[in-house]
């Protein structure tokens, strides 16, 4: 079965997000007011083979142990779905 | 290859425009008036260009190039004043940091992307003049090959192809890398402006402005681009003014 | 002040929390008797982290006084930020270099990069406008993917940083070895140029002054890190247990603080300033307090906060990245906020500098609100001056005969030697590629042209006056394993040469001593013999040490890495009149060797390398002998440099020191550069890759002028032979008593040496790279 | 209102994604099998005071064409939920 992931990575609570307070104290400069909070992460999506949706977690959470962060200051977020045949094919 | 030496009566004012995170604005300065041009260092928070006869956005990292490099930048006042200047035929050359910002406020087509090597380069490599239709280039030979520094991590030159025929048939492609370094489409390390007043390269002229550095290779396209903000001057019937003004 | 001492001071800590901190019970037990009383919760932390390793350098310390720290161009020694060497009209020099090895194990593009920031604000605290930085490092393996991760990570963090705030990276050096595995070390050094009269210093004087933060805001990151993290070794859950003292750093808010210090320095607006470390604010409020010999209140609900609800604890020790503290007059507030909200940095005050008690005593005070309760009292040279200073054991490793008789001596060397000269090869550009070397215009050699960073003396605001600087790190764990004295001076010795070989004269040095667990006395007598090595070298060639910094512990998985003290040395050109020759040289040159002969292979990467032998006895350099080599050079080099093109006598056309690798990877280095092989013949093949003493190759049309320079100098020497061709072509002038071997010892291509050497790290790290 | 506003931003249809591709290469070195079809975005997440979802939509529209993606390479998605309390708190 082919899976639809999508892994976000991004700064730890408590971990300096200099991006994100940049464009924070940006914004209202260009014109733009009301935002707070602005935090930047990675967003990552694949397709993944795997036999079943528990299947696909697990290797996914391996996948981000070992390559798509550093645990020291990042946490990821992973939503997986059944890929969409449309999307695979478009690939 | 001073401008006394080429005859010129008069030296130019240069304004160097520069942002929080900017840091080549000193070295641009250095090499302009080691041809003998008066500088002006800008800070982006102002809006007040007169008296001046050709801008430069140096490199850097304006704003840190968080979100995008030169997303934020071109916000700045100084920036709308610089697209007037533009506007008015004024030359304009973005170097490296320079080059994104002109890109992202839409001065110059296409946009630079993170380099396909997936790293940082800071090496000396080889461009060839590909059009001699630009501040930059005017009076230097076409197809000369010049060995000018880069110093990006998002000096990917992109733009969609009918983009880039246009360019390549208007003489917009400036300079091309001889080796591409990064994965620019059609090689390209520089572009113009429709108009040829407006120039944008990845490469540091500066950086190439002196033997004792390892190439003095720069120095003619820093000429051209004076003697092209001294042709706006006389044509803006500005007095002659001696060369050691210097705010 | 009775009246606060006796009264209750915060929270009193609980009983055993020393422990968890780091501090031991004798520690806790001196601490109450300072204070004469039970310290609370705050006064504990903060003397947990000012009296850890990395504050107090408690095991080092009484070791550090034997190294020379004096000469009449000496500005500031030891014991501030950077050192300050004068360098004439007016100018001076601010170097410093320091590790940050644990967070670069754990994290190591942040731990690289705020290496770089940290460094930085050494230098920009002095009034020095930094100008280059370099970066030593040392890694595990690089067939290993931990290695490669690491390596990739700690590049990649100095590139991201130093390229962003805007500093060249003009050099540094690259070292793999197996004991680094765990622990690799990331050395950062730092210069800047400063006008004498803008030199400021970190005492808070002035009472009624103030006490303004400026930069970032403080967070939870970072907390204990000097005491969790830099003061023990990393045990296999470090990862896990160490998360909280990493530290993300923002270079651009760095860039900031750079241009707005500066100009508030040369704007004479403040009276002292103090970069934020390792303790954060503990450390910057007490040592100003104690550098003015008065005290200071501060008001830590004063602290701007990036993240809500921290403790008083959290904010006075957290490692927050990118803050500076400034002290004042009132008077000139107003100006310098104008000036930090043009350069968009946030400046807040937060304390006030006051009389000292009427005991004498200064004192740093800390309350929750301006007159709000009071946190902690304490004498505010307690933290730094009356931290623990540890004579710890040291005993010569009880294996050092039996290693000293298991030398190379009996390894077995080819009789062709062709591949073990292209297994020594490798090349840094794959990292120096990466690093903005060239900004400031200043850089005539940069990393790869030659044995020094070689730049002109000026800066943005500074014009150039004719003069250069040339500046050269170094370091070698393999001769420091051996014998850690003579190796430290032989490293010395090395970095001396180095900078003699652009022409410049030296004028100081500048150390980071990496060693493994103090506890070990095998450790402390290795940091001991480095120590007495250094000081030997150092007065024999006549460079004072002007700073320096300790990183101890360094050890994983229970093995403590070999000593690798780090040196940087500085040194001074007068006239610059053109680049000075490089390693390469030119068809037809002669190919000249000075300095004394070879001596073994005890040492050598050979030795160590291919064959794992860490053994042997290792030759001292004869210092003396050194010291006129590097005079005779400097001489050369400098005249080939002189404004007037007239007096140049074009002697010396390229020139390279002999050191890691031996004269094996010199002539390939010299034949690469100058794109044209070499005819020479040598000894005996050991004498191609032995590695002492320092020795320098010299290309000339001129032998026997050159060769008679040298000996009127008192330097040996002799001509090797000579350059062209597109081979790499050595013969043995001794074939063995039977005469039966052949004298050719190697016969490479050019064009094959030139890739082995340039491919090496990029095909090892342009593949994709993982964390296993 | 407080809205809790999440922007992803990846690159057009077209445009090369090395990163992703240098994931992808990587995958399969570490023993991950089955990945395709990898890309690699940004994700940028806010807080907006605005008076309805509607409001909030439109502004964070204009926010992504003048600033946050360039359209000559990247295209944006925009997620807009209420802020949870809690989590407008915590910051
Ligand atoms: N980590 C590094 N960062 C920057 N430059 C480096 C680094 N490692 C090595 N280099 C540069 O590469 C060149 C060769 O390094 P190395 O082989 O250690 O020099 P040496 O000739 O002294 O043995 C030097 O110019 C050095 O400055
Ligand atoms: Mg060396």
């Amino acid at each position: 079965m082919r899976f639809a992931v999508a892994v976000e990575v991004r700064g730890l609570e408590g971990i300096a997000d200099p991006a994100g307070q940049t464009i924070e104290r940006a914004l209202p400069v260009l014109g733009f007011a009301g935002v707070s909070g602005v935090h930047v992460g990675k967003l990552l999506r694949f397709e993944l083979e795997a036999d079943d949706e528990n299947a696909a977690r697990l290797e996914v959470d391996k996948m981000c142990e070992r390559l798509l962060a550093n645990p020291v200051i990042e946490r990821t977020e992973v939503r997986i779905e059944p890929a969409p045949t449309s999307v695979a094919e478009a690939r | 290859m001073k401008l006394a030496a080429e005859g010129a009566e008069s030296a130019p004012t240069i304004g160097i425009l520069y942002f929080p995170g900017s840091n080549c604005e000193h070295d641009a300065a250095r090499a302009l008036e080691g041809l003998g041009a008066s500088t002006r260092l800008v800070w982006h928070a102002e809006d007040d260009l007169s008296g001046l006869d050709g801008l430069v956005v140096p490199g850097g990292f304006a704003h840190g190039d968080y979100l995008r490099p030169g997303a934020i930048a071109r916000f700045s006042p100084a920036m709308d004043s610089l697209a007037g200047f533009a506007e008015a035929g004024g030359p304009v050359v973005g170097i490296c940091n320079g080059f994104q910002v002109l890109t992202e406020a839409g001065l110059l087509p296409g946009a630079l992307m993170r380099n396909a090597g997936l790293r940082f380069l800071c090496t000396t490599v080889e461009c060839e003049v590909a059009s001699t239709s630009s501040v930059l280039t005017t009076g230097v030979a076409k197809g000369r090959v010049l060995r000018l520094p880069i110093n990006h991590y998002e000096g990917n030159f992109v733009c969609d192809p009918d983009t880039l025929a246009a360019l390549e048939a208007n003489g917009q492609v400036v300079l091309r890398y001889r080796d591409n370094p990064n994965g620019s489409v059609g090689d390209v390390a520089g572009v113009s402006n429709a108009a040829g007043n407006v120039v944008g390269l990845m490469p540091h002229p500066e950086r190439a402005s002196d033997e004792l550095l390892g190439s003095s290779d720069g120095l003619p396209l820093l000429a051209a681009f004076l003697r092209a903000a001294l042709a706006k001057r006389e044509r803006a019937g500005i007095p002659a003014t001696s060369a050691t003004a210097r705010a | 002040m009775e009246t606060e001492l006796g009264k209750s001071v915060g929270d009193e800590a609980p009983d055993g929390a020393h422990r968890p901190l780091g501090l031991t019970d004798e520690e806790f037990g001196a601490i109450v008797t300072l204070l004469d009383r039970r310290p609370s919760a705050l006064e504990l932390a903060m003397y947990s982290v000012m009296w850890s390793e990395h504050c107090s350098y408690k095991s080092s310390r009484v070791h550090l006084g034997r190294l020379p720290s004096e000469g009449p161009q000496v500005l500031v020694g030891p014991g501030e930020n950077a050192g300050v060497v004068d360098v004439g009209d007016g100018l001076a020099v601010a170097l410093r270099i320091e590790s940050h090895n644990h967070p670069s194990a754990v994290e190591p593009y942040q731990g690289a990069a705020t290496g770089v920031g940290g460094i930085l604000r050494d230098v920009f605290t002095m009034g020095a406008r930094p100008i280059a930085l370099m970066d030593p490092l040392f890694v595990g393996p690089l067939e290993e993917a931990h290695s490669r991760f690491l390596l990739d990570g700690i590049v990649r963090g100095v590139a991201g940083y130093g390229n962003s705030v805007g500093v060249p990276t003009v050099g540094g050096q690259i070292t793999f070895d197996p004991c680094y595995r765990g622990n690799p070390l990331v050395n950062v050094f730092c210069l800047g140029l400063l006008r004498q009269e803008h030199l400021v210093l970190s005492a808070a004087s002035g009472v009624g002054n103030l006490a303004v933060l400026l930069g970032s805001r403080t967070g939870r990151d970072g907390i204990g890190g000097v005491s969790v993290l830099a003061s023990s070794e990393l045990g296999a859950d470090s990862d896990s247990t160490k998360r909280p003292s990493v530290q993300v750093g923002d270079p651009y808010e760095e860039k900031r603080l750079i241009e707005a210090c500066l100009e508030l320095l040369g704007a004479d607006l403040v009276v002292g300033i103090q970069d934020l470390g390792g303790a954060g604010l503990a450390c910057a409020t007490s040592e100003t307090a104690a550098k003015g010999g008065l005290s200071m209140d501060v008001d830590v609900s004063a602290v701007p906060r990036r993240e809500p609800r921290m403790s008083a604890v959290e904010v006075m020790t957290s490692e927050s990245q990118e803050r500076m503290l400034a002290i004042v007059t009132p008077d000139a507030l107003a100006k310098l906020e104008e000036v930090c909200r043009r350069f968009e940095v946030e400046a807040t005050v937060i304390g006030r500098v006051a009389e000292r008690d009427p005991d004498g005593v200064g004192r740093l005070r800390i309350r929750d609100g301006e007159n709000g309760r009071l946190l902690a009292e304490l004498p505010a040279a307690s933290l730094s001056e009356d931290a623990p200073r540890y004579r710890r054991p040291i005993a010569a490793p009880a294996d050092l005969a039996e290693r000293q008789a298991a030398g190379p001596e009996a390894l077995p060397m080819p009789e062709r030697c062709d591949e073990d000269l292209l297994a020594l090869l490798g090349d840094a550009a794959w990292i120096y590629r990466q690093y903005d070397h060239q900004l400031f215009l200043n850089t005539v050699r940069g990393p790869g042209e030659a044995d020094a960073a070689l730049l002109r003396l000026s800066a943005p605001g500074i014009d150039w006056n004719g003069k250069a600087l040339a500046i050269s790190t170094d370091a070698n764990p393999g001769w420091c394993k051996i014998d850690p004295r003579a190796g430290t001076a032989a490293t010395v010795a090395e970095s001396v040469l180095n900078v003699s070989c652009t022409g410049a004269t030296p004028l100081a040095l500048v150390n980071c001593l990496n060693f493994g667990n103090p506890e070990h006395p095998e450790v402390m007598w290795e940091l001991s013999e480095s120590i007495d090595g250094m000081a030997q070298a150092c007065l024999a060639l006549g460079v004072p040490v002007v700073g320096g910094n300790v990183s101890l512990y360094n050890a994983s998985e229970g093995a403590d890495i070999d000593p690798t003290p780090v040196v940087a040395v500085l040194g001074l050109l007068d006239e610059l009149g053109s680049a000075p020759p490089g390693p390469g040289w030119r068809d037809g040159d002669a190919i000249v060797l000075l300095g004394n002969e070879a001596s073994g292979l005890a040492g050598s990467r050979w030795a160590r390398q291919l064959h794992g032998c860490a053994g042997g006895s290792f030759p001292p350099v004869d210092l003396a002998a050194h010291d006129r080599l590097c005079r005779l050079v400097r001489g050369l080099v400098a005249s080939e440099l002189a404004a007037d093109e007239a007096q140049r006598p074009d002697l010396v056309h390229g020139i390279h020191d002999v050191g890691d690798g031996g004269l094996a990877v010199a002539i390939v280095e010299c034949a690469v550069a100058g794109g044209a092989g070499c005819a020479v013949e040598v000894f005996s093949s050991e004498e191609l890759f032995a590695e002492q003493p320092p020795r320098v190759v010299l290309a000339t049309s001129d032998p026997e002028r050159l060769l008679a320079t040298a000996s009127r100098a008192g330097v040996a020497g002799r001509i090797l032979g000579q350059a062209g061709g597109d081979r790499i072509l050595v013969e043995r002038t001794s074939a063995d008593a039977a005469g039966d071997s052949p004298n050719v010892i190697v016969d490479l291509a050019l064009d094959e040496v030139r890739v082995a050497q340039a491919r090496r790290l990029p095909e090892a790290l342009d593949a994709p790279v993982g964390t296993a």
